[in-house]
């Protein structure tokens, strides 16, 4: 086997692999797993005008949205999942600060098969959701037709392929083969959907690790452009069997995003200064992120793969 | 109304006690329910820990699960709520249930619900300026194709609008058979709204009526704060305070009242 | 909790949930885990009329259309993996021995298809597949339709939901939830496009030992209307973890299954005159399941749902 | 001819093996390739173990494998095949792949070829009589949506035909843009038969032509053993013989001739 390790710094892989103007996919999984230190670098490299797509977005959007980084957001739901709404997102939709962003609202079902659709390759998924609501007339991408197989209506929901998906894991390999476990979100179909996927991974193992159990590898490798691992990348979400969710920073984050000017100090403080996780973690605090840690620890049953 | 109405009761629980517990009281043994976040999800907790022992929760993240999440859960996707659950997987996991038609019960917040029980959680207004406001999450999903949809909301005038700004989750529509004729499946729809002041339900031609008044509030009251012109129950009934049974389970989840204060 | 065993006996799970006519899915894991031991018991309590449904069967739909059970067939591909063709389907379609059975032919995507659509609750996926086909021509199912977000022409697969699937896996608990590794063919979609859902494991196992996995939970408990605990029962298919593939059974089933009256014998030889799968492996012989058995284990490794 | 044939060859290698290593040369590295059973899963086997490591497999159980499985498979499905593994998933998940455009080749065996690549594995006829086969499997699909599909099968009178009894797998048609005009994917289709006379490929047109004889074959011989006024190549070549590396590979890895008997 000739094959060459697909591991980069996070700077080199937002530098190569997500370009100002992409359609970006991030918080596939939910509140769990956010790839928030992937954000952060692209606010640091000052990306422009690019899609945010995801099903819900706890409060990466909106740091990205308040950094200027975003013109288009293709969601179901932006804000702070356990705090509230999303103050960068309103000043944006609101008053064009500090630019102007456009919202194509879906609902969750419809991001999950919008995905899907690019996923399976078809132009599109037919679904009884959003019928009769404000979301379908509103969002040219769904659209009602009368089904080919029964008397019925339904809505296409076009297919999307985002040029990059980021997903931030447990654990891979460094051809990018990746475990990831928990709730997952969309993350299957966002990842075989793009064009491109960028693995954040907690940790980096050895190949025989994620072949011990293939039916946990949800990305295999070669569908991946690059591998970075970057432990506590997903802080303050949650990555199941590593940390746990950081229920004040978010509620910190809201008070702190509320005015611009406080926002504006946030991201100072947390992004722009910051040159990467390690030193994020740094002024995070020992203290907090030991009490994030995991407590006590709970294996899955072997699965015998044997012969 | 059924009961008599006893206006300076002193209460040994919170209103949002309250709603929890006629919330919990929407669901039944052994139903599939969308649980969602914040107040319902207390809800659920309790309706397992009371009279629901057997009803099934479902999360759209991707997390089915049977047996209570042993902590409080600030989100869905906390690590409590992973582990030990019956099953963990994609999103399109649960929604496929849930078009499938297997779900009894979703529960839904909103920033306005109208006439018809449609909802908008997608564009707020005060004082006549709109403002931006996250947007369905799975509520649209839930309201078209949950058999039963449950509202937890604050009653206020401008938030029971005659018609929802936005309608991000269907209700009734207009009324009278709207819902069948968009294509939306058949026994489905909104089935009670819970507010800070009762419970409203809909009638067969879909308009929403008051069932239930909170104990201590006044039907005149709930009709002020109402932006149209609410039918009341011809058998107006109090919404029955919590038992002691569902307020010590709901203690027991949620001791520093986060969700319930 | 007040929940009930689901746990039944073969000879119970198959008088009480699988009445003649019935449409059935076994097969879901295409060479793997085949539900042998359930199919034969159909044919001891003399089901007829069923439809069977599947993408390929490995001589398990032979078997049974040989035994007269089957008035349909709707699949993919009917025969012997490592072998060659199904006699008994061919006697069948071609003189109706021992009855007439009709074949809805799909390809293997189109019945994924429908059971996908019949997983997800809309009337149809889809499809490129089959396009220019005689598959698509022939089979009712499938209609040729114009996609309603793109100029292109698509197929509708129309969905499937069959009244039973049965599913031979690795372990389940009491109540019906299971897990599944290895190749997974349509096992997912077949479950829960099915009304109800028959498991049999090879092992029952502890609820904690399911619910510490739960990503492997394929099947929730909640669809299952039965679950039978029945080692072996998929030989001469494998199953991972547990033993290997007869090979040689299958060839000489090929053997023996080229003459009527030679089918006959085995059918009675291995089927009919057998009460149960303990019976069979006692006919098998300790020396043949000794040498399926697995040599050498291969553990996954753990995944950490702590907190 | 661009070389000579040499008829009296005495062939240290089978035919069988002649063949697999002609399958094993239509898959570049760094390939997706939809693998399938018999020849073809041994050529794909070769292919990785010579000239193109990097080939990714896929088998349409559920399975992709970029290491080559450590025994010979009887199914895909056999314990080898999913032990170590890239990734053990559903059909969906292989077939997305199909669909998406992203498999470079895929192999298929038939019972019938016609002029235009079309396929039939469903229905056989001997001697006027039909009769049953086992059906498309995932060959439809694949010859649907791959990019390339390549097909293995006897060279015989009535198996290369005018014009295939049932279509099971589309070739190109009726030739001349069919494909297109059916709104199956641009730059699919067939792109060689391998039979045990010789290679057919296929024009522009879409129809089949004489590419190569095996070694040992004169082209009359081919020509008479079709069921159709086959067209040769200007430039025909002889195939290339089993390498001593190719030949090695599928010795070491069917060591009894299983398949290559």
């Amino acid at each position: 086997m000739t094959k060459t390790s697909k591991v980069l710094s996070m700077q080199e892989a937002i530098s190569r692999h997500v370009p100002s103007g992409a359609m970006v996919l991030m918080g596939a999984q939910m509140e769990q797993m956010i790839p928030f230190s992937a954000g952060h670098e692209m606010i640091r490299q000052g990306r422009r005008d690019l899609t945010l797509v995801g099903p819900i977005s706890d409060i990466l959007f909106d740091q990205m949205i308040g950094a200027g980084c975003v013109s288009r957001v293709m969601a179901a739901w932006v804000g702070n999942v356990s705090a509230g709404v999303a103050y960068c997102l309103r000043r944006a939709v609101e008053q064009n600060v500090p630019r102007r962003v456009d919202l194509v609202d879906y609902s969750n079902f419809t991001v999950a098969l919008a995905l899907h659709a690019g996923a399976l390759g078809v132009p599109f998924m037919p679904t009884y959701a959003t019928l009769g609501s404000d979301i379908l007339a509103k969002n040219g991408n769904l659209r009602e037709f009368s089904s080919p197989v029964s008397e019925e209506k339904l809505v296409a929901v076009r297919a999307l392929r985002p040029d990059v998906t980021i997903l931030h894991v447990q654990r891979a390999d460094e051809f990018g083969n990746a475990h990831i476990w928990g709730n997952l979100g969309v993350a299957v179909d966002g990842a075989r959907a793009a064009r491109k996927v960028i693995i954040i991974a907690e940790e980096i193992v050895a190949p025989d690790v994620i072949a011990s159990d293939p039916n946990r590898t949800l990305v295999p490798g070669f569908l991946v452009a690059a591998v970075v691992q970057d432990p506590w990348g997903a802080h303050p979400s949650p990555v199941q069997g590593y940390y746990g969710r950081d229920h004040a920073f978010f509620t910190q984050y809201h008070e702190q995003s509320r005015k611009l000017e406080d926002f504006e100090h946030w991201l100072e403080r947390w992004v722009v200064r910051i040159p990467d996780r390690p030193e994020y973690m740094n002024q995070l605090g020992a203290c907090r992120s030991e009490a994030l840690g995991v407590r006590e620890h709970a294996y899955s049953a072997p699965a015998d793969f044997g012969y | 109304m059924a009961t008599e109405t006893q206006t300076e009761t002193t209460h040994d629980y919170s209103l949002s006690e309250l709603m929890v517990a006629a919330a919990a009281r929407e669901i039944a043994d052994k139903e599939l329910v969308f649980v969602g976040m914040r107040l319902p999800m207390l809800a659920f907790l309790v309706a397992k820990r009371t009279h629901a022992p057997d009803a099934i929760g479902l999360y759209e993240n991707g997390v089915i699960r049977e047996t209570p999440a042993p902590e409080l859960l600030y989100t869905m996707a906390d690590p409590p709520n992973l582990r030990g659950a019956t099953l963990c997987g994609q999103m399109l996991d649960i929604m496929a249930l849930l078009q499938q038609g297997r779900v009894h019960v979703g529960f839904l917040g909103a920033a306005e619900v109208d006439r018809f029980g449609n909802l908008n959680s997608t564009w707020g207004h005060r004082e006549g300026q709109l403002f931006r406001l996250p947007g369905s999450g799975g509520a649209c999903d839930i309201a078209c194709l949950a058999r039963r949809t449950v509202v937890l909301m604050a009653h206020e005038k401008n938030r029971l609008r005659e018609r929802a700004g936005h309608i991000t989750s269907p209700g009734h529509g207009r009324g009278n058979g709207w819902r069948v004729a968009q294509g939306l499946p058949a026994n489905s729809g909104p089935s009670a709204v819970i507010t800070t002041l009762g419970v409203l339900r809909f009638g067969s031609d879909g308009e929403a009526f008051l069932a239930s008044v909170h104990p201590g509030v006044r039907v005149e009251e709930v009709l002020t704060n109402t932006g149209w012109t609410l039918s009341v129950a011809d058998e107006l009934l109090e919404t029955a305070a919590p038992s002691t049974g569902e307020l010590a389970a709901m203690r027991a989840l949620d001791p520093n009242h986060f969700w319930t204060r």
